[in-house]
């Protein structure tokens, strides 16, 4: 089991990719690991496709510079693919994880993936449709990612989940997230 | 309330002798009148200036109140601090005296480079007086143009030339009070220490609001203008009844002329008293820029009565106040 | 000048060394200044005529050097002169004198440094 | 004893020591990185939970100058700004110190323009180190949190009295969100205590008058006393952080971090956050069998002159890396510093200078690795090729 991790997301601005990311943080401090989370410091505004990073670790992180070859990469919007090389410094063992309607292997042959990453899709979007009638796919993708990489316990994610939403949020806010999640982490799709 | 003279030596001086601002200088008087009409004890920060740096010179000071100067252009910011500071002491209970807080600088350090901090002060709704002593240039370095200049005088930035006629400008001064009147203060005014019941008047009323005020006062400057040291109240006088100077309030929106003179002096009366002017009476150009002057203070004038009128009944005791509860 | 008002004189003539200035070089204690003889920069001097003097106290509010000496009898405040040592004989108390009582007259009088100038 | 561990940016922790802090006065103007701080602190004022009076200034000129007056008045005062925000403060620091006051400032190190750039390096702070302020640089979020508690206890301790920034690095620690292990409020109301101002403009019954004119006759003892304060200030710093670690079981290092440097031959000596990739850049030379170590220098005012000796004597290279530049000098800030310090020494390293991360670039271990391996190469040759270099720059 690795004991650390450096993840690349993207998005673009407002889909909350950094709250995704902050999210995933929070989830790891649940069960006492180190970690960063930062957004790719640019003057990106909305709609501009945007990057943030996740670093997840067993012992403090010394490491304060932005990531290059993530471990694994995560794909918020499918729109990005025409725009944003974001297969560039991924670790040739490492994982790519997209909101993608298809078969993992049919992207693999669309983004011409070297053999040695291991694609996983999963179709977020529909997912985020019927369960928060919102196209907002962040914390969807967090379930995904979690089921791919196994970089967490799902089940510590989703009382994370539950615990950082409770108070801020309806119960059926709540619900219909944890439920979001939970249908991404089965749903995806790996190849 | 009309102070009364004979019993203001009842209070103590705020300000004490052996300060070393030049003999006739306007500005103790200022100060003194100023502080006199607070009811309450005065804490006094004040902008670098004549009066700042001749009245404390290390290791003396001719202070008798609290005194803070810290630099020329921030006069409103380290008040508005001392008003902070105050506002959280007294919520926490380490203070219970009431006090005013007044911040005197010169006219560069109010309508020039202290005006953004002046200006950030009077919106924010600090419970704090601004008075400006106004000579109209920059004394402390040597009478150089200020915003604040009259149109036509002499400085040593505006000098008199073959071509120019001393201070060259689009409108007479900046008009300060205006200004500060439209940042919706309860009280905004214009004062002169010869009119001192006027001015004393204008400093009680606006130290009983509980929010920030505004006065400039005019300081004649014995150097800067070139008269005799014993002329500073005359002259300042001789404004006020030339129209050159008008008395007047904006108090809570509603303008107010607090003294009018039965009839107006000549302009000519004010202008000849002072070396600044000289210049003018000297040539036909310089009788054209009078002339001009003369317009733009009938204008003024005129401008002041309009707004008086057409504030009339729009007196709103609404502004200064924070609407907010107190938090404990 | 109230004469009714303690004072708080600081001791003007010590010298401070580096290791000795205070926090912040803040003075305390109030005015020290008066120690400070501004009077030496006069070439006039004023001096009242008690007879015409209504003790208006108008000399008193506008004299720029707190010079003007007054001194509270029964409920009333009496103008006594003025202060030898501080007066910078500017000659705005002259001016401002409703009754014309004061008149600058040359000359310092630095001598004079017990009497304030009556005539 | 477990303490609550939270996910925070830099920022926040910084907002968060403030909440419990709660100082007097707050006055603040808002910048690029630093806003976070601002806008949570601001949070923290709008529901009540701090009693500080917030003064949301017309500009940071008008924010230090506030906090002047609000210390000056006695009051516990603190503030926040940034690159262009502190060089706009540039006259009132050396006020602030000059008065004597307490005040602690958080700057989020950005570079300055021109060219325009709101990322990351210590330009802003080296423009500003000679103003009277004493100053702490922090290694991340932690660091930041744990500083603002312990910048406030130094500030008003009655031997120092003088204002003390706190810097931390923009976006890579303002903007991340780290783990944040945070103390219980009253652990923290306790460590500060009260505050006793040096004298109050508030206190009516001693009057005060602050900013006095000094003539040629009393200027230079003043100021020769402000010298004496702040190096004195060296004493109460370090008593104060280990007070601070031993009560709550931190590692906070007073002046410097060492790692690896007892039997290191080269070293980097460097500031804030891009010391941890140097850490990792010395882990891979020593697995190749090159005795590295880094120095990360935390109090850079008072410069610790004989701390930094000590450490780097026994030395064979030392590359000073810095996040600012000293334009038209030999040499950067830091580098500068180190060798007046060390002027008339006996025992020294060859040392060289480097440039790097300004504005914001990344800087990565392989950059660190480049720099030991420059160093050891200069020293292997016996002579600094260049006294000055730039890392990572295109060309």
């Amino acid at each position: 089991m690795k004991s650390y991790w450096e993840i690349r997301w993207h998005a673009r601005g407002g889909q909350g990719a950094w709250t995704a990311s902050q999210f995933l943080a929070s989830a790891a401090l649940s069960v006492n690991k180190y970690f960063q989370s930062f957004p790719e410091f640019g003057a990106e505004r909305e709609g501009a496709p945007i990057v943030a990073y996740t670093k997840i670790s067993d012992f403090p992180i010394k490491n304060y510079s932005q990531i290059e070859e993530p471990d694994a990469v995560v794909v918020l919007d499918p729109t990005l693919f025409s725009q944003v090389p974001f297969l560039k410094g991924l670790k040739s063992d490492g994982y790519l994880v997209v909101n993608y309607p298809g078969e993992p292997k049919q992207l693999r042959e669309e983004l011409k993936v070297s053999p040695g990453i291991k694609v996983f899709t999963v179709d977020a979007t529909k997912i985020a449709l019927e369960t928060l009638k919102r196209p907002i796919t962040n914390t969807t993708m967090a379930g995904a990612l979690v089921r791919a990489t196994k970089i967490l316990n799902f089940e510590d994610v989703v009382n994370e989940m539950i615990r950082s939403f409770s108070g801020k949020f309806k119960k059926e806010i709540i619900d219909a997230n944890v439920n979001a999640i939970r249908r991404a982490y089965e749903e995806v799709k790996q190849g | 309330m009309a102070f009364k003279l004979t019993e203001l030596p009842k209070k103590e001086l705020p300000i004490s002798p052996g300060h070393r601002v030049c003999a006739g200088c306007p500005e103790p008087m200022i100060i003194k009148q100023a502080i006199l009409a607070s009811k309450e004890p005065v804490v006094v920060g004040e902008a670098t200036g004549c009066f700042e740096v001749s009245s404390c010179i290390f290791p003396y000071t001719s202070w008798n109140v609290n005194w803070y100067h810290n630099a020329f252009e921030n006069a409103a910011a380290i008040v508005s601090g001392m008003e902070a500071a105050y506002k959280a002491l007294s919520k926490r209970g380490k203070i219970t005296e009431p006090i005013n807080f007044i911040a005197f600088g010169g006219d560069g350090g109010t309508y020039d480079i202290g005006f953004q901090a002046l200006s950030g002060a009077m919106e924010r709704g600090h419970r704090m007086l601004y008075i400006c002593m106004d000579n109209q240039a920059y004394m402390n370095t040597g009478i150089q143009r200020s915003g604040a200049t009259p149109l036509g005088a002499w400085t040593t930035t505006c000098h008199v030339g073959k071509v120019r006629p001393g201070n060259v400008r689009a409108s007479l001064r900046k008009d300060i009070v205006a200004i500060m009147a439209a940042h919706d203060i309860a009280y905004a005014a214009q004062a002169s220490l010869s009119h001192w019941n006027d001015f004393m008047r204008k400093v009680e009323k606006a130290l009983s609001y509980d929010g920030p005020s505004f006065i400039t006062v005019l300081a004649p400057c014995p150097r800067g203008w070139r008269f005799p040291a014993s002329e500073t109240v005359n002259i300042a006088k001789l404004a006020v009844e030339t129209g050159f100077w008008p008395l007047y309030e904006v108090d809570n929106g509603q303008w107010n002329v607090t003294f009018k003179p039965r009839t107006l002096k000549p302009l000519e009366d004010f202008l000849k008293t002072q070396g600044r002017y000289a210049h003018l009476f000297k040539s036909d150009e310089g009788k054209e820029v009078i002339e001009h002057i003369k317009e733009l203070v009938q204008y003024k004038l005129n401008y002041i009565n309009h707004m008086a009128e057409a504030t009339k009944g729009c007196e709103m005791n609404i502004f200064g106040r924070c609407a907010l509860p107190d938090i404990d | 000048m109230n004469k009714d008002i303690k004072r708080i004189e600081v001791p003007c003539e010590e010298k401070l060394v580096w290791e000795r200035m205070p926090v912040g070089n803040v003075l305390v204690g109030g005015a020290n200044s008066q120690c400070l003889k501004t009077g030496t920069w006069r070439v006039q001097h004023p001096t009242v005529n008690k007879e015409k003097c209504t003790n208006c106290m108008t000399c008193w509010l506008f004299c720029p050097d707190m010079s003007i000496v007054v001194e509270k009898k029964g409920d009333k405040y009496e103008m006594l002169g003025f202060d030898p040592v501080h007066c910078k004989g500017c000659g705005v108390c002259s001016k401002v004198c409703p009754v014309n009582a004061i008149e600058m007259v040359l000359g310092a009088d630095f001598e004079n440094t017990e009497k304030p100038f009556l005539r | 004893m477990a303490r609550k561990s939270v996910a925070l940016t830099g920022d926040y922790a910084v907002a968060e020591a403030m909440r419990q802090i709660d100082p007097d006065v707050v006055a603040v103007y808002p910048i690029t990185p630093q806003t976070l701080i601002v806008e949570k602190f601001g949070e923290f004022v709008a529901d009540g939970i701090v009693h500080t009076e917030f003064v949301p200034v017309e500009s940071e000129h008008s924010a230090l100058s506030a906090c002047c007056g609000a210390s000056a008045a006695g009051a516990r005062t603190m503030t926040c700004t940034s690159s262009q925000g502190l060089a706009l403060m540039h006259e009132i620091l050396y006020i602030a110190a000059g008065n004597r006051h307490p005040i602690v400032m958080i700057d989020v190190n950005r570079a300055l323009s021109a060219p325009i750039n709101i990322h990351g390096d210590h330009s802003d702070t080296m423009g500003s180190r000679d103003a009277g302020w004493i100053h702490l640089y922090c290694f991340n979020g932690q660091e930041a949190y744990d500083s603002t508690i312990i910048a406030t206890r130094i500030a008003e301790n009655s031997s120092v009295y003088l204002p003390v920034l706190v810097g931390l690095d923009a976006f890579n620690i303002s903007h991340n969100t780290e783990r944040i292990e945070l103390l219980d409020d009253q652990e923290v109301k306790d460590f500060v205590g009260e505050f006793n101002p040096p004298y109050s403009l508030l206190d009516l019954k001693y009057p005060v008058s602050v900013g006095a004119y000094f003539l040629p006759d009393y200027y230079m003892e003043a100021r020769r006393n402000l010298q004496e304060t702040i190096q004195n200030s060296k004493k109460v710093i370090v008593e104060i952080h280990e007070e601070y670690n031993k009560k709550f079981g931190r590692n906070v290092p007073a002046i410097m971090e060492t790692y690896k440097i007892e039997d290191a031959e080269y070293a980097i000596l460097a500031m804030s956050s891009i010391t941890g990739v140097a850490m990792l850049a010395a882990d891979e030379l020593r697995a190749k069998g090159i005795k590295a170590g880094v120095i990360r220098l935390r109090l850079f005012r008072p410069f610790p002159a004989e701390e930094l000796y000590e450490a780097i004597s026994n030395l064979k290279g030392l590359a000073v890396v810095e996040r600012a530049d000293a334009y038209g000098a030999s040499c950067g800030p830091l580098f500068s510093e180190l060798s007046g310090a060390c002027a008339n020494k006996k025992k020294m390293p060859l040392m060289a200078n480097y440039i790097i991360g300004l504005g914001g670039r990344d800087v990565k271990i392989k950059n660190m690795i480049s720099v030991f391996e420059d160093i050891v190469d200069n020293v292997e040759k016996g002579e600094v090729k260049s006294l000055r270099q730039y890392v990572d720059v295109k060309g």
